[in-house]
């Protein structure tokens, strides 16, 4: 029922490698993601899936290789620069902002849209206010769509952890990003919040056309949703390619031998 | 338009008797009132009277352009929303029947009344509403147009049958663009007569049937409410019941139409009690349930109120149950030291708990559709809201009885509303004729003959009496009003309410009709009884082995023999005492059938299911072992095993 | 308990982002303020005036300050007194040497002279954070009184380094009364705590906090940390700037370089932890607290039988009960008075509930 | 004397006196290894430990009856004032430290400036804030064979006291290596999971670090009051161990050493070469505005290593 269409590449990796001190995180990693598809970044833990999402927008920087995103070659990506040209990201270990409510939370992350200088918002006068309410309207449309409309008040630093992880979700949307890099956006959930989680996932993708890259342990939630995954083992590219592909890989199914989370089939 | 006939100086509808009407009237002469709200996405969105009637006209004119017409029937289904409510006037206006359905129905359900009131067109508020009727249809092969309102999830069904309600008003600005004076000669086309709504009764037995009622009828019992309780414009009503349930449509959209006062609709059902508390109704309905619910949670938050709060929590109290009454009432003899801590009580408990319920400004509260228990009643009226009963059903527009201010009471029901004549027949049936009662049951002259006698009394299938003060008093459904192997009178609703009145009974099945005694299943109530015995140190592990504990049972017993003794107070049911009973090990539950949607008991599929139990009643045994198949949340099924304790109980000595 | 809430509801966004968006704390909120600006100067004799309500005013402004900095975007310091003094003699200049400027120019470049020299001294907040920016802040409060004190130029040649406020007078009217003086603060404190209060639920505020709570996760919000730490600084700087002409022109009279010490940069760091981190409010209610303590402390022990009592008991006691309360609340109730406050709200507000 | 002569000595003087900034610097290193406490009260340890010391010689006599110059009291003196620093440590690890564990570095850190404000009145309370000569036994006076032998003038008290400093370093680095709770203390500094499993509760382990501290804070405090009197000046003084730490890094012995040094060093020849430039005063705030450049330069000090922030 997708109304979408995958298009051209819109971010490559080339020859990307990683480390710190003297432990190589990531070994020449090159792929691609193309826009409005799902991602998925496999590979069993410490494989090197969050330092490749962190070199992507710049938290991280590479030793080695460059990133083209929407075209244009960088050595390194800048964080700021990388929100400015769409991207948003969730952290592995939430990265909330703790002492701020939801709605605050999810404000923030409309941050860079927003134009009033400080004088002006000192004066909270005409324009300023105007600003706030009309951002205030387009949040408000994200706590709905993530059905957290009870908790808006609330400090996030209060909300259980799957909630905590469905505003972390909320703040990267609020930027209406066109490329969303979320890092195992469903650790820690139970069933019925992975579902929703899920539903969320494929309703920006579906509705809004945001290209997304994940990190994903749940492998029943990864050859649900994505149209290709990348799987990474010490650092190193051992597979890419649409799920099925992947999953009969010998290479992959050697990788995650004797390791549970990679059952047949849905975990 | 309206702006063009006030200017003309004449008023369109002078006697406005039809709903849509109304709606003209209440734009003209309140147009810039607020006459609905909406919580949405954190604030309170609102609609003016003329704003309605230009959505209601935009839908209307949209539903005509998608072949809508006089007669047919649209489907409404979901909660309490704003376009829900234009739909229904939308549909009235072009001389259709609007169907409003239950939101929580299964698709089988839904099919059938699609089947039933043959529906080719259907509002739903949101994608699992148009999945349901996509289903339904699709099972039954019939075409069906779906509109809905909340577009969400809803962007791939793309599908010329499944329109938004964005769409199809666009679509109706537009065809009344090109189509002058439709809208005002569709609905001067309805009169009176023509049927304003169809509601599904959801009925004990077999399947439901279809509800005819009339503009007139409801206007008639609308308008008779209004003036009853003095509602105007200034009013405010939170709308949270289904709108299938003809309390809703009588309160949210009748009364209000007639009134012109404001409704408010919650953001979702999670967000009731917080957006009640915002909103501050002044006109409040709620079944028994909800103030029970209301009062059981006030009690065990102020459990864990400090040492000091509580005792003045208890204090004031009861002071209030000493006077609250009788001050609320306006009676004369309280004395002034009375008054005045009934004052210092308002400051310190009554208004605040009022104020943290969002009961501060109710004027006029009703409760009905079940019996209440007469302290919870009283613990509402203390706390100075004035709680009131009514009585009615579908096929009477919800208006038979009401009770007047200062005159309510927790065991009856009230007088015979303005303008209704009742009879009360020779097996203690209660007969109703008046001018809001319904037209007929749909497709159904053989049911429609059956409740509506030739004098045009419609036969409630209520058993009742009218007592001292000339309140109606409801004992039971004629039906399962039974008697005992001794002759004496067996009400077994009756029963099972005063049963019910303890918060730890969640549910009660009275046996006796034929038989020597009464014998009762008991339900317990899981919060409660749970959090009873978490207090007291008492582990378990779920339900079944709560139910089974014999601390609970004891407690149990003592509700029983309470209720006993209010039985042995009556002297026409004084023999119906409960003897023995036991613990059911699992929940009473709608999927297993065992209960209506709506939670009355099949008293006949229970005792048939749980034939053994009876017998084991009956028999004089001290327990009884059972296996049940149930269904779980998950929609699978399996099965329970439980070995049962059947509980003796005392009888009260008989008044004499 | 004293709340009633039914029936106050939200129609838009402007309505349920105001700064008490419940009618209740609206009027107690403007009954406060007419108390303040009639009731006092009607009632309040000059000792109230003079030794305690215009000292707290002054102080709270200079909490708000280094609140903004420190509660609302993290970044610790330890050198407010400094900005108060550069303030001060940037006032007291400016008044000397133009004469033709009216005050509350001066007062405003006062303010921003200290905002640029909080600029300076926030620069190495680009590459440090923690422990190490409040060691820089140090160097702030040394360098700033070091130069003031050594440079005769900025007291005029003044042979002690004291400098004396000129009189302030705006169309003829001089402000010399206790009153007057007063009123004048509490102008001032009116409107700059208003422009806190915006500015912190405003999206610099949450770029502020989004900073203090994750810089790393602001960065990547799109975040520029450098400009929204730099701007910290210097509102804050101008805030205690500020406080510092008003401490000079308004309460003091005659001022050294010396008065802006460590001491003082510590208890306004004090006001903003008893009164709570990341809270307007707090800032008022820490700054009561400070002043008023040794205060209350001097009537008490005055009331004693003073002879048996050590030569300097009072100024020991006050040093070990304000470290002492420091560690109270910081273990106790970490965002402070602010925190107890709302509590005790959120309590009255769900009464006779408890929870 | 010569340009370079004149140079030598001031440099040497100087680092003589960095030593002593080290010693202080050494309390903060410590503490913050133990227990990743920014110790702001340090200073006002070494207030409170030169103001018992003194405080007890002063007393002792009476509640003795001691005769004032016997050798006897100096080390009673010296063991209450050790007594009174390991109480204060026990005090601060159950009043302080325990409920405040798992809060943020910050919080620890403004308790601790709470606490210098405790001890500080504390002190004074106790023993009078008035000005207090403390003597060591060792003159202030240039050391003969030095200058005898190059020109210089050095102070016989000072290398005196880098004596000290530098048996106080090498016997803590000793017993750091050696004992075993030196080697749960390494572990803490590490990872405080790992530290568990040699064995030491940590609350042990941070009484201990904060006695030994104490300690430190007590022989800093007997050099700096011997040289400039006990006074309440010696918590500024104290402060000063601020911009070493900043140089050294927080969690390096050698870096406090060398940090100290180039303070101290740095500080003399400011104000002898800078200071008659601008009015003198210069050492007031100077180590703290040659922290601040060099944070800029490398905000991880001289031995600290760079590190990035994993996310």
């Amino acid at each position: 029922m997708a109304a979408r269409a995958i298009g051209p590449v819109m971010l490559e990796l080339r020859n990307i490698a990683l480390s710190f001190g003297g432990v190589q995180a990531l070994r020449g990693i090159s792929f691609d993601v193309r826009q409005h598809e799902i991602r998925a970044i496999i590979g069993p833990n410490g494989a090197g899936k969050s330092s490749l999402l962190n070199v992507i927008n710049g938290v991280y920087v590479p030793q080695q290789g460059e990133i083209v995103f929407q075209g244009r070659v960088r050595r390194r990506m800048d964080r700021h620069e990388a929100a400015r040209q769409g991207m948003a990201r969730t952290f592995q270990n939430i990265a909330l902002f703790k002492g701020m409510s939801v709605l605050d939370n999810i404000m923030t992350g409309r941050l860079l849209k927003m134009r009033c200088n400080f004088l002006q918002q000192a004066l909270y006068w005409g324009a300023a206010q105007r600003e706030e309410i009309a951002h205030r309207a387009r949040a408000e449309e994200i706590i709905e769509f993530l059905e957290i409309e009870h908790l808006r008040k609330t400090p996030v630093g209060r909300l259980p952890y799957g909630l905590q992880k469905r505003v972390e979700l909320g703040r990267a949307l609020a930027a209406e990003p066109c490329l969303l890099l979320l890092d195992e956006p469903m650790a820690g959930m139970n069933v019925e919040e992975k579902q929703d989680m899920c539903r969320y996932i494929l309703d920006v993708n579906q509705e809004l056309g945001t290209t997304v890259v994940l990190i994903e342990h749940d492998m029943g939630v990864v050859m649900d949703l994505s149209d290709r995954v990348l799987v990474l083992d010490y650092g190193r590219k051992i597979g890419d390619g649409r799920p099925a592909e992947v999953r009969a890989d010998p290479l992959v199914v050697a990788a995650y031998l004797g390791n549970p989370s990679m059952p047949e089939g849905h975990a | 338009m309206s702006a063009a006939a006030g200017a003309a100086g004449t008023h369109p509808f002078p006697d406005p008797s039809t709903f849509p009407r109304l709606l003209v009237h209440q734009a003209r002469v309140r147009g810039d009132r607020i006459a609905m709200r909406e919580k949405f996405r954190g604030i309170w969105h609102a609609w003016t009277w003329r704003e309605v009637l230009a959505q209601v006209r935009a839908m209307a004119c949209g539903l005509a352009a998608q072949g809508f017409g006089r007669g047919d029937h649209l489907a409404i289904i979901g909660d309490n929303r704003p376009r829900l409510y234009w739909a229904i006037a939308a549909a009235q206006v072009l001389g259709g029947v609007p169907v409003p359905l239950y939101q929580d129905a299964v698709a089988a359900e839904v099919g059938f009344v699609l089947d039933n009131a043959d529906i080719s067109h259907a509002l739903a508020e949101d994608q699992e509403q148009v999945d349901k009727l996509l289903e339904a249809s699709t099972a039954a092969a019939r075409k069906l147009r779906i509109y809905y309102d909340d577009p969400r999830g809803l962007r791939g069904y793309a599908d010329d049958a499944v329109l938004s309600c964005t769409q199809l008003q666009d679509a109706g600005r537009a065809f009344d663009a090109t189509h002058a004076d439709f809208f005002e000669r569709a609905l001067a086309a309805v009169v009176p007569g023509d049927v304003a709504v169809m509601l599904y009764t959801s009925g004990t037995t077999g399947k439901p049937k279809g509800v005819r009622l009339t503009h007139a009828a409801l206007i008639a019992a609308a308008r008779g409410g209004v003036a009853f309780d003095k509602l105007g414009p200034g009013d405010e009503v939170l709308c949270y019941l289904p709108m299938a349930w003809v309390g809703d449509y009588l309160f949210s959209y009748a009364q209000a139409y007639c009134a012109g006062f404001t409704i408010n609709c919650p953001e979702s059902a999670a967000a009731v009690s917080n957006d009640m508390r915002e909103i501050g109704p002044t006109y409040y309905f709620a079944p028994p349930r909800v103030f029970e619910n209301l009062h059981s949670d006030i009690m065990l938050r102020m459990e864990d109120a400090a040492r000091v709060k509580r005792v003045m929590f208890d204090y004031f109290m009861a002071v209030a149950e000493r006077c609250g009454a009788d001050i609320l009432d306006r009676k004369p003899g309280v004395p002034v030291l009375d008054r005045l801590r009934y004052a210092l009580g308002t400051l310190c408990v009554y208004a605040p708990l009022r104020d943290a319920l969002g009961l501060a400004r109710v004027r006029v509260a009703y409760t009905a559709g079940a019996a209440i228990g007469p302290e919870l009643f009283r613990f509402y009226r203390t706390l100075g809201i004035n709680l009131k009963h009514l009585y009615g059903s579908t096929e009477t527009c919800a208006y038979i009885c009401l009770q007047p201010d200062g005159a309510a009471k927790a065991d009856s029901v009230g007088m015979p509303a303005p303008g209704v004549e009742i009879r009360i027949a020779a097996g203690g049936e209660v007969l109703v004729r008046s001018a809001a009662l319904f037209q007929e049951y749909y497709r159904r002259p053989d049911a429609s003959a059956a409740a509506m006698d030739a004098e045009g009394f419609f036969h409630t299938g209520d058993a009742g009496f009218f007592d001292a003060d000339g309140q109606l008093k409801i004992i039971d459904r004629v039906r399962d009003v039974g008697r005992l192997a001794g002759g004496e009178l067996f009400a077994p609703n009756f029963i099972e309410s005063k049963l019910k009145f303890s918060r730890y009974v969640k549910e009660a099945v009275a046996f006796g009709d034929g038989r020597d005694q009464v014998c009762a299943f008991i339900n317990i109530d899981a919060a409660a009884a749970g959090d009873w015995a978490e207090r007291r140190g008492i582990a378990f592990s779920g339900y079944a082995d709560l139910a089974g504990k014999p601390q609970v049972l004891e407690l149990i017993r003592g509700c029983i023999d309470r209720a006993n003794a209010e039985l042995a107070a009556d002297a026409m049911l004084s023999a119906s005492q409960v003897r023995r009973f036991l613990v059911l090990h699992k929940e009473l539950d709608p999927d297993d059938d065992e209960l209506t949607r709506t939670r009355k008991v099949r008293r006949a599929y229970v005792e048939e299911k749980y034939r053994v139990l009876v017998d084991a009643l009956y028999s004089g045994k001290t327990e009884q072992y059972i296996v049940t198949p149930v269904t779980f949340e998950d929609g699978r099924s399996g099965s329970v095993a439980a070995t049962l304790s059947i509980v003796d109980c005392r009888a009260a000595a008989v008044a004499a | 308990m004293l709340y009633r809430e039914a029936g106050q509801f939200k129609s838009s966004y402007a309505d349920d982002q105001r700064i008490f968006p419940l009618r209740q704390d609206r009027h107690a909120f403007w009954a406060l303020l007419a108390a303040a600006y009639v009731g006092v100067p009607l009632l309040a004799n000059d000792y109230w005036l003079q030794a305690i309500l215009t000292p707290v005013l002054i102080f709270s402004l200079a909490a708000l300050g280094l609140n903004i900095l420190t509660g609302y975007a993290g970044q610790l310091s330890l050198g407010s007194a400094a900005f108060m003094a550069v303030g001060a003699f940037a006032a007291y200049n400016f008044m000397l040497r133009l004469p033709w400027m009216p005050f509350p120019l001066a007062f405003v470049l006062g303010g921003v002279t200290a905002a640029l020299a909080g600029l300076l001294f926030g620069l190495p907040s680009f590459r440090i954070k923690g422990y190490y920016l409040a060691v820089a802040t140090l160097a702030a409060q040394f360098f700033i009184i070091w130069v003031l004190t050594k440079f005769p130029w900025f007291s005029n040649y003044s042979s002690s380094g004291v400098i004396t406020a000129q009189v302030l007078s705006l169309a003829g009217y001089k402000f010399l009364t206790p009153v007057s003086k007063y009123l004048l603060v509490l102008i001032c404190v009116s409107l700059f705590a208003l422009a806190a209060k915006n500015m912190t639920r405003c999206a610099i505020g949450r770029a502020w906090m989004a900073v203090r709570d994750m810089d790393v996760a602001a960065s990547v919000v799109g975040i520029r940390l450098m400009p929204v730490k730099l701007l910290a600084f210097a509102v804050s700087s101008f805030y205690c700037g500020l406080a510092g002409v008003l401490y000079a022109y308004c309460y003091i009279g005659t001022v050294e370089p010396e008065a802006f010490s460590l001491d003082l940069s510590f208890r306004i760091l004090f006001m903003v932890i008893v009164g709570g981190m990341g809270s307007i409010l707090g800032s008022f209610l820490g700054a009561a607290f400070i002043v008023l303590l040794p205060i209350g402390l001097d009537h008490i022990l005055s009331a004693l039988p003073g002879a048996w009592l050590p030569a300097g008991f009072g100024s020991n006691l006050q040093l070990m009960l304000f470290g002492g309360l420091i560690i109270f609340f910081l273990i106790v109730e970490p965002q402070g008075l602010a925190r107890l406050w709302q509590i005790a709200k959120e309590k009255l507000r769900l009464w006779p509930f408890p929870h | 004397m010569s340009e370079l002569q004149f140079f030598a000595e001031v440099l040497t003087g100087g680092l003589l006196s960095g030593l002593l900034y080290a010693l202080v610097a050494l309390g903060f290193v410590l503490i913050y290894k133990a227990s990743g406490v920014f110790n702001f009260a340090q200073g006002a340890m070494v207030f409170f430990a030169a103001l018992t010391y003194v405080g007890c010689l002063e007393k002792l006599p009476r509640w003795t009856g001691l005769a004032a110059d016997s050798v006897l009291l100096v080390w009673l003196a010296l063991l209450l004032a050790l007594a009174a620093m390991l109480l204060l440590a026990l005090a601060i690890e159950r009043l302080v430290l325990r409920p405040l564990v798992n809060q943020p570095p910050q919080t620890l850190f403004m308790a601790t400036i709470g606490l210098a404000y405790f001890i500080e009145g504390l002190a004074q309370g106790v023993w009078g804030a008035n000005v207090r000569g403390l003597e060591l036994g060792i003159q202030d006076v240039p050391m003969d064979w030095v200058l005898d032998h190059t020109g210089m003038i050095v102070s016989r008290f000072d290398l005196f006291a880098a004596g000290v400093a530098a048996t106080l370093v090498t016997g803590l680095a000793l017993f750091f290596r050696h004992s075993r709770v030196g080697r749960a203390l390494r572990a803490v500094a590490d990872d405080h999971q790992a530290a568990l499993s040699v064995g030491i509760p940590l609350a042990t382990i941070w009484r201990i670090v904060w006695a030994i501290a104490g300690f430190v804070a007590l022989v800093s405090g007997l050099i700096w009051g011997a040289r400039n009197g006990v006074q309440f000046a010696l918590t500024y003084t104290a402060l000063k161990a601020l911009p070493v730490l900043i140089l050294g890094g927080f969690e390096s012995v050698p870096g406090a050493i060398v940090g100290g040094l180039i303070v101290g060093a740095s500080e003399k020849l400011a104000e002898v070469y800078i200071g008659p430039w601008v009015g003198g005063g210069v050492e007031s705030w100077f180590p703290y505005m040659l922290a601040l450049l060099f944070l800029l330069i490398r905000p991880e000090g001289l031995f600290g290593e760079k590190h990035m922030d994993r996310v």
